[in-house]
């Protein structure tokens, strides 16, 4: 074992043994079956990878493999000795690793103490804290990921604490590695990086559980393949012996809707216009510089980069959060943001601009809200929903509920608090509530992470559908490939500034992947090996 | 031999048992108890809602004699006794002007002057200290009181005086009335009146720690102590109750206004085994001269409560 | 010149003594939130702490019993906060405001009930109660210019739970900085999900806080009834309880800067009961209500004024549970 | 652990009223030991507590007196938390909404009801509101911990008034501090009074009108806060600050008017005290029922039916708790104290203690159903 941490693992194990068997699991919450009687087998030293539509029951079946939650009936074999994992304290034991879906990090703590929480080898911190960073540093100098020990975490952004939680994983000498849709939030630069992480460790015998929406992820990386459905595990496969589309009509169990054309346009008038945005840089944010970009009508744009390069500043200037230190941003004819000018959310959604902010939870929804609530939420104060200040529960009513079939939000209770609805519906519902109003420009923060692929199906045909119909969409996404499904132009963030722009015809992926890097893919002295 | 005298008690929201003022009482309902074997119902109300509700209630059970306890008494009894004309009440500190109420009051200030003398005698430092629970009026006329009478013995003597606090907790904290109380010690009093209730408790704990004097009020104090209280200002309100009680058992009661001064016995100085070495044949005779001369009307103590014109009792 | 420094260090020994009850209090609090419990219950298991230390100090004639029993009554009601908060998933402020009530009604029906004092417990002397600590050598020192009066008034002459009060701070913040339990306790109160997908109980955790937070609020009740006071008398604690919850968030929920904030709180108490009755130039003699607002007004400016935004412990006040 | 752990979802009945009976109980029950153990009959203690507080006329009426205090100080703790802040502060924006009225009302001197009547409602909602609004801005703009700045404007209160007590406002000749009487046109009418007036007769007691305007305004800050686009900001301000942010409400606005609210309602309080009984500012009639509106507001679940219940709970415990101790001579008023405790305790903070028991219990009633059926 080259890596240092504690040694946890259980070596007494039958070394023929697959290392992970599932014999008929059920889970219930309530009166909704979680997981339904399932059987899999996972062999040692092979990346299986679990697909499903959201609330499936992947995250549910892997947290009961991780001791958190606790099965109604069925049994765990791990190297083929029965466990009754009762705790993620019996899951360490066994040798299990998870990064879940939801980081568990704690925010305030530096990633050093976060990894080491837990895991700490001795009661007075001195001297573990010392010894944990000198292994880890051997840690991130093998598998190429960078993370600096001593920040604390609420400053890192999202794709920088996923690294925080492969390496805790990797810390722990995980035999077993759960990652719950760890792709959902990385860069293709940082997929390729995990990839190879994957690799790595399943070459040293090392067995990984993979959960991700994106099928050409899984049928890369995938050894095995399971699709779930409804709780119920539906089908494997073998990446060899099935396709995408397969797959995907596996676990909707019915055809894929088709995406919708892209009618030609010519781009129209500009809706939208920054000229030379700045805002400071701050610790581990980059701030903007000079960013100035135009959204016309009848066309997509995207904006590519990894996260932290800026993108997140710039949809709170656009999004009426932030004043710039400097630059204007105008829509229409009217300036209506600049450092004197203090923007309004609710004006600009009133002038038509539809937004769906990057972190849903945090800014888009209140948990504790009710879907019909939430679905007002931005146009609180005005009709329909609104007169004379007296909400109007009827209209709310009715716009929940056609929200929630048009977008197929699961369950269609409009009166369940919106904790209680999965993350992916979650999205849909917030997403539905921007399109109701018929936005003629829509700013959107990756509008599909965390969605199950008929979900995003339905996403981008909406907005290719927007714009074919002359509406203008600003996308700031780290999924390359949703870029180049939708959009007609792509700008490429790096740093706070705009360092590319192309159309989307004319690229690929490799190129984005480099500027998204700080790199010119015109210049090939540079495009040497970066990814290790 | 007045078997079926009924009776009623009922304090201030400082409770039964607060070691001053309606300890005072219930001791004066105590002593009517033990001599005529007449026992008696009281109560504690816990808000001032509860006046009235109790005052009616006992009202409407008969009694014979009805006792309020406190100066927060004056509008409830306003009120019951005008609904119950028949039925008798006494009302103590507050003025009630009703054919069926009679009001005990005391002068406060007169039994304060007697231990400000004794306080500006027995202080050698020339500053001596005052500390009081609230600065409310019944207070300020302790204050005043005291004032009046160390300065008629030491002119110039330097009086620190503090305040407790502005809430009901500024009686029920000895560790503020403490550490005030240390305070004035620290900056040169040697002797403190205290007028706080069961704050005072702390004061009397600070003058044993800083090996001080304090002087205890309402009920005597001194026993608390001994050594350390160099006396106690009397409030006689066990005695009121007493007389009031026996009294109404023996038919002489008659309702209005009884204002209890030294003349009266109604306030006094406390002296006893626990404080004869502190008070000396001087001060002794300084304080008995200072009594005869207010009971006689040669010396009025101002009172903080009444008008410019004069005293309002 | 001299008067003034005489005047300031009787004033900062007089602070010290207030804040003995505030500094522990308001750690119990800190331990009781950083592990993701919101305490509002300081006041009762203050006053429950008093009140058992003086009746224990009052029946054996012993101080140090008197601190046992009062750090057990203490401990006990935490542990009661933790079972309804932990375990019961309630709500804790409710549980915190009733178990306030419960104390300020049992203690004084227990303390009649054995003494009949009505309220009371005897009052307390010689070895029933901490006596003033005097440091070696204070006629020595005393003697000395400047250092000699710092050190015979203010660093000599306290009772032992004000030494262990002050102490009770360096060490809470190595315990909670530079120890497992600490980093787990925080974790616990930021993100318990991060604790518990960690292996470690949540639960455990709340509960140990729990026991430390009884166990500094027993020692400030304890100091109230038997150190600085010398028996136990009704509502005793006086709203300290929630001066203490005040001066911990005053402090940023961290030992030092709370136990600053403490002093702060002592020393502006003393100083407003220096002032009172003062003639000030110009502004003459304040009124005595004015004084006594002024620790409180003093607060709220120099929180508007210096302190800025303050985060709680994310997770405080949360009920963890697992599985919905 | 797989059966009984499984959810059982309770009907609605058994929630909101199955669970907080059996809690009650509970409270009761462990009263009853610490009664018994004095040496009185626990059943006998609680026939008196019931009497006492709904037996007769007068009973019910001080139980709704009381009451009338814990809907006003509940409210006011309930709306500020639906906006995430903890209202300590009850007690000084009660105290200074009396001040409010009394200013007022002794201002008016000579004016009819009809005009000071409202004009007292107002300043005491005003100066209950400017008391609560301050530490809201605070917290707002400066981020002064509302916790903290609430429980010093409570001390900062008592001592403005008690000071205005014994200054200015301070009624001639009295020895406490308290203002001298309103006039007759700031007295709200009893309710026994006003239903003479109809005709009926009931016992006296001092259950005045403020009750019915403590009732309507439950009835508002319902309507406020569940139908209002103004209440709904409030509770996205109070739910998630990041997405009201998005949401472009305004932040600072929102959180200074639920305090107004809550600070207004609060100082509604001395309507019930001051001019529904004592008819005249005394220092400290806060009496603490703002801390006790903190239990009220969290056992009601921040709902206004769920408030004026627990209201009335409290009512009938401070009334029956008196009648009680009254009968009981052994039965101290710190006993009285202690058992509000306790029904504090099991009814308001352990909510789920008797939840897995009902749940088997009606596990096994489904059973049995479908068994029969
Ligand atoms: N703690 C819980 N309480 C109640 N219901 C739950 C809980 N956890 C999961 N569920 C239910 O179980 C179902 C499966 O959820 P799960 O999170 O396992 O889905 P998933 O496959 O991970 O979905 P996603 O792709 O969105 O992550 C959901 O429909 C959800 O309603
Ligand atoms: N206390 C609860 N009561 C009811 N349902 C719950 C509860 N907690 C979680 N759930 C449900 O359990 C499911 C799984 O929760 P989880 O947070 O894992 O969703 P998710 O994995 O984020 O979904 P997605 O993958 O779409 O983002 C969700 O449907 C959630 O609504
Ligand atoms: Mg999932
Ligand atoms: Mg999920």
């Amino acid at each position: 074992m080259p890596l240092g941490g504690p040694d946890i693992t259980d070596s007494s194990a039958d070394k023929d043994a697959p290392a992970i068997e599932l014999e008929n699991i059920t889970k219930s919450f309530g009166p909704v079956r979680a997981n339904d009687g399932i059987t899999m087998r996972v062999e040692r030293g092979s990346v299986h990878a679990i697909i499903g539509e959201n609330g499936a029951g992947k995250s549910t079946l892997m947290n009961i493999l991780y001791g958190i939650y606790h099965p109604d009936s069925g049994e765990i074999r791990i190297n083929g000795t029965a466990c009754a994992l009762q705790s993620p304290a019996d899951a360490h034991h066994a040798g299990i690793g998870m990064v879940h879906q939801h980081f568990t990090l704690v925010e305030p703590f530096t990633v050093l103490d976060n990894i080491l929480l837990g895991f700490e080898n001795g009661a007075v911190l001195a001297r573990p804290r010392r010894l944990a960073a000198r292994k880890l540093e051997a840690i991130e100098r093998d598998y190429g990921l960078s993370v600096p020990l001593d920040a604390v975490v609420s400053e890192l952004p999202v794709g920088m604490r996923q690294r925080v939680e492969i390496l805790k994983a990797l810390y722990r000498n995980a035999e077993i590695l759960i990652l719950d849709e760890p792709t959902g939030v990385l860069t293709p630069l940082e997929v390729e990086q995990l990839f190879q992480i994957i690799e790595r460790l399943k070459g040293q015998g090392k067995t990984i559980l993979f959960i991700s929406h994106k099928l050409g992820e899984v049928m890369r990386i995938a050894d095995r393949i399971s699709v779930m459905r409804g709780g119920k595990l539906v089908a494997d496969r073998e990446p060899d012996a099935t396709n995408a589309s397969e797959l995907a009509e596996l676990m909707i169990g019915q055809k894929l809707a088709a995406a919708v054309d892209r009618k030609s346009l010519s781009v129209g008038q500009t809706l939208m216009a920054l000229e030379g945005i700045s805002i400071p840089p701050a610790e581990h944010r980059s701030g903007l510089h000079d960013i100035s970009l135009e959204v016309r009508s009848g066309e997509i744009i995207g904006i590519a980069g990894v996260t932290g390069n800026g993108q997140t500043e710039l949809l709170e200037i656009i999004g009426g959060l932030r004043v710039p230190a400097s630059g204007t941003l105008s829509l229409g004819a009217e300036v209506c943001a600049a450092p004197d000018i203090v923007p309004g959310a609710v004006d600009l959604r009133k002038k038509g601009v539809g937004f769906v902010a990057e972190d849903r939870l945090r800014m888009g929804a209140i948990g504790a809200m009710t879907a019909t609530e939430n679905v007002i939420l931005g146009y609180h104060g005005r009709p329909p929903f609104s007169r004379h200040g007296c909400l109007q529960p009827r209209a709310m009513r009715n716009a929940c509920a056609r929200i929630m079939a048009d977008n197929d939000v699961r369950p269609q209770a409009p009166n369940l608090p919106l904790d209680n609805f999965s993350g992916g519906n979650q999205q849909k519902l917030v997403f539905g509530r921007e399109t109701d109003h018929g936005p003629r420009l829509f700013i959107l923060g990756e509008p599909t992470r965390g969605v199950d692929i008929g979900a995003v199906q339905r996403i981008h045909n909406t907005l290719i559908s927007m714009r074919n119909a002359g509406g203008a969409v600003l996308v700031v996404s780290s999924d390359l490939d949703e870029l180049l499904a939708i959009c007609d132009r792509i700008l490429v963030m790096f740093e706070g500034r705009i360092v590319g722009e192309m159309l989307a015809g004319d690229t690929d992926i490799a190129a984005i992947g480099l500027m998204m890097a700080g790199q010119n893919p015109d210049d090939p002295g540079e495009e040497a090996r970066n990814d290790g | 031999w007045g078997a079926d005298f009924k009776t009623a008690i009922i304090y201030d929201l400082g409770g039964k048992f607060d070691r001053s003022f309606n300890e005072a009482a219930y001791r004066g309902a105590e002593m009517f108890r033990q001599e005529t074997g007449i026992s008696y119902r009281d109560f504690e109300p816990t808000n001032e809602a509860q006046f009235e509700q109790a005052l009616r209630r006992f009202a409407r059970r008969g009694n014979d004699l009805v006792i309020a306890v406190g100066i927060s008494y004056a509008v409830p009894m306003r009120n019951v006794a005008r609904e119950f004309v028949d039925q008798r009440f006494v009302v103590i500190d507050a003025r009630v002007d009703a054919p069926n109420v009679q009001s005990i009051l005391f002068k406060e200030h007169e039994g304060s002057y007697l231990v400000g003398i004794l306080a500006a005698m027995s202080s050698k430092s020339g500053t001596i200290g005052f500390i009081g629970g609230m600065d409310i009026p019944l207070i300020r006329r302790f204050a005043l009181g005291y004032r009046e009478g160390a300065r008629s013995v030491t002119p110039g003597i330097k009086i620190l005086e503090n305040m407790v606090g502005t809430t009901g907790a500024a009686w029920n904290d000895p560790i503020k009335g403490g550490e005030l109380a240390r305070s004035q010690y620290s900056r040169g009093a040697d002797v403190i009146f205290s007028a706080a209730g069961p704050t005072g408790l702390g004061v009397i704990q600070a003058a044993r720690d800083e090996g001080r004097l304090a002087i205890g009020v309402d009920s005597n104090q001194n026993h608390i102590q001994p050594g350390y209280v160099l006396t106690s200002m009397l409030k006689r309100v066990d005695l009121a109750v007493y007389r009031a009680l026996m009294s109404a058992l023996n038919g002489s009661w008659t309702p209005g206004i009884e204002v209890l001064g030294l003349a009266e016995g109604g306030v006094d100085y406390a002296l006893d085994e626990h404080n004869a070495a502190l008070i000396s044949e001087e001060m002794r005779a300084a304080v008995e001269a200072a009594k005869a001369a207010i009971i006689s009307g040669q010396v009025v103590v101002r009172d903080a409560m009444a008008g410019p014109g004069g005293t309002e009792h | 010149m001299a008067d003034l420094y005489l005047d300031i260090l009787i004033l900062l020994d007089s602070a010290l003594r207030l804040a003995t009850p505030l500094v522990l209090a308001a750690l119990a609090g800190l331990y009781a939130e950083r592990s993701g419990i919101v305490d509002i219950g300081l006041e009762g298991k203050m006053l429950g702490a008093a009140f058992a230390a003086a009746a224990a100090a009052a029946v054996t004639g012993s101080a140090w019993m008197g601190l046992l029993t009062g750090v057990g009554a203490s401990i006990a009601l935490a542990l009661l906060h933790g079972w309804v908060s932990i375990h019961q998933r309630g709500n804790q402020i409710v549980s915190g405001a009733a178990i306030n009530i419960i104390v300020a009604g049992l203690a004084p029906t227990l303390a009649n009930h054995w003494f009949h004092l009505n309220g009371q417990t005897p009052l307390l002397s010689g070895d029933a109660r901490f006596q003033a600590l005097i440091w070696p050598g204070v006629d020595a020192i005393g003697n000395l210019p400047v250092i000699g009066p710092l050190y015979a008034e203010v660093i000599s002459g306290h009772n032992v739970v004000t030494y262990i009060a002050i102490l009770s701070v360096p060490i809470a913040a190595w315990v909670l900085y530079r120890t497992r339990f600490g980093l787990r306790l925080r974790a616990a109160g930021e993100n318990p999900e991060a604790v518990d997908t960690a292996g470690i109980s949540v639960y455990g955790l709340r509960y140990r806080a729990m026991i430390i937070n009884g166990v500094l609020c027993g020692l400030a009740g304890t100091a109230l009834s038997t150190g600085l006071g010398a028996a136990f008398v009704r509502d005793m604690s006086a709203g300290r309880g929630f001066l203490a919850l005040a001066a911990m968030i005053f402090g940023r929920w961290k030992p030092v800067p709370t136990l600053f904030a403490c002093l702060l709180f002592g020393f502006v108490d003393a100083l407003q009961g220096r002032l009172q009755g003062v003639e000030l130039p110009l502004i003459g003699e304040i009124p005595f209500q004015f004084t006594i607002m002024l620790p409180y007004i003093f607060t709220v400016i120099i929180l508007a004024g210096f302190v800025g935004r303050i985060a709680a412990p994310r997770a405080s006040g949360i009920p963890y549970s697992k599985e919905g | 652990m797989t059966a009984e752990r499984r959810a059982v979802a309770l009907p609605a009945w058994a929630t909101s009223g199955l669970l907080p009976v059996l809690n009650l109980a509970a409270a009761f029950a462990v009263s009853g030991l610490v009664v018994w153990a004095i040496g009185e009959s626990p059943l006998e203690a609680l026939k008196l507590l019931l009497y006492g507080a709904f037996g007769y006329g007068e009973a019910i009426g001080y139980t709704f007196y009381y009451a009338t205090n814990f809907i006003f100080t509940g409210l006011a703790v309930s709306v500020a938390f639906k906006c995430g802040l903890f209202n300590i502060g009850g007690e000084g924006q009660a105290m200074m909404g009396g001040l409010g009225l009394a200013v007022v009302a002794i201002g008016l001197d000579g004016w009819p009801p009809a005009l000071v009547l409202p004009a007292a409602v107002l300043g005491a909602a005003i100066f209950g509101a400017a008391w609560a609004a301050i530490p809201a801005w605070l917290q707002a703009r400066r981020g002064s911990h509302i916790v903290i700045t609430t429980i010093m404007f409570n001390f900062i209160a008592a001592s403005l008034v008690s000071w205005l007590l014994v200054g200015v406002l301070k009624a001639p000749g009295s020895q406490s501090p308290e203002s001298a009487d309103f006039p007759e046109a700031a007295w709200l009418p009893k309710i026994h009074d006003l239903l003479a007036g109809l005709g009926i007769q009931i016992e006296g007691s001092p259950l005045n009108l403020s009750f019915l305007v403590a009732l309507a305004c439950a009835g508002l800050v319902w309507f406020f806060i569940e139908r209002t686009k103004w209440g709904y900001e409030i509770r996205v301000v109070g739910g998630n600050p990041g997405a009201a942010r998005f949401a472009g409400i305004p932040i600072t606005r929102t959180l200074v008017l639920s305090m107004l609210i809550a600070g207004g309602l609060a100082g509604l309080m001395g309507l019930n005290e001051l001019m529904g009984l004592q008819h005249r500012l005394i220092a400290n009639f806060t009496m603490g029922y703002g801390f006790v509106g903190i239990a009220v507001a969290f056992m009601g679940r921040s709902h206004p039916i769920g408030i004026v219940l627990a209201a009335i709970l409290f009512g009938a415990l401070y009334q029956g708790g008196a009648e009680l101790a009254f009968e009981m001579p052994t039965i101290s008023r710190d006993l009285i104290i202690a058992v509000q405790g306790l029904v504090i305790l099991f009814a308001g903070a352990l909510e789920h203690l008797f939840r897995p028991q009902v749940q088997a219990l009606f596990r096994r009633l489904g059973a049995l159903g479908e068994a029969h059926g």
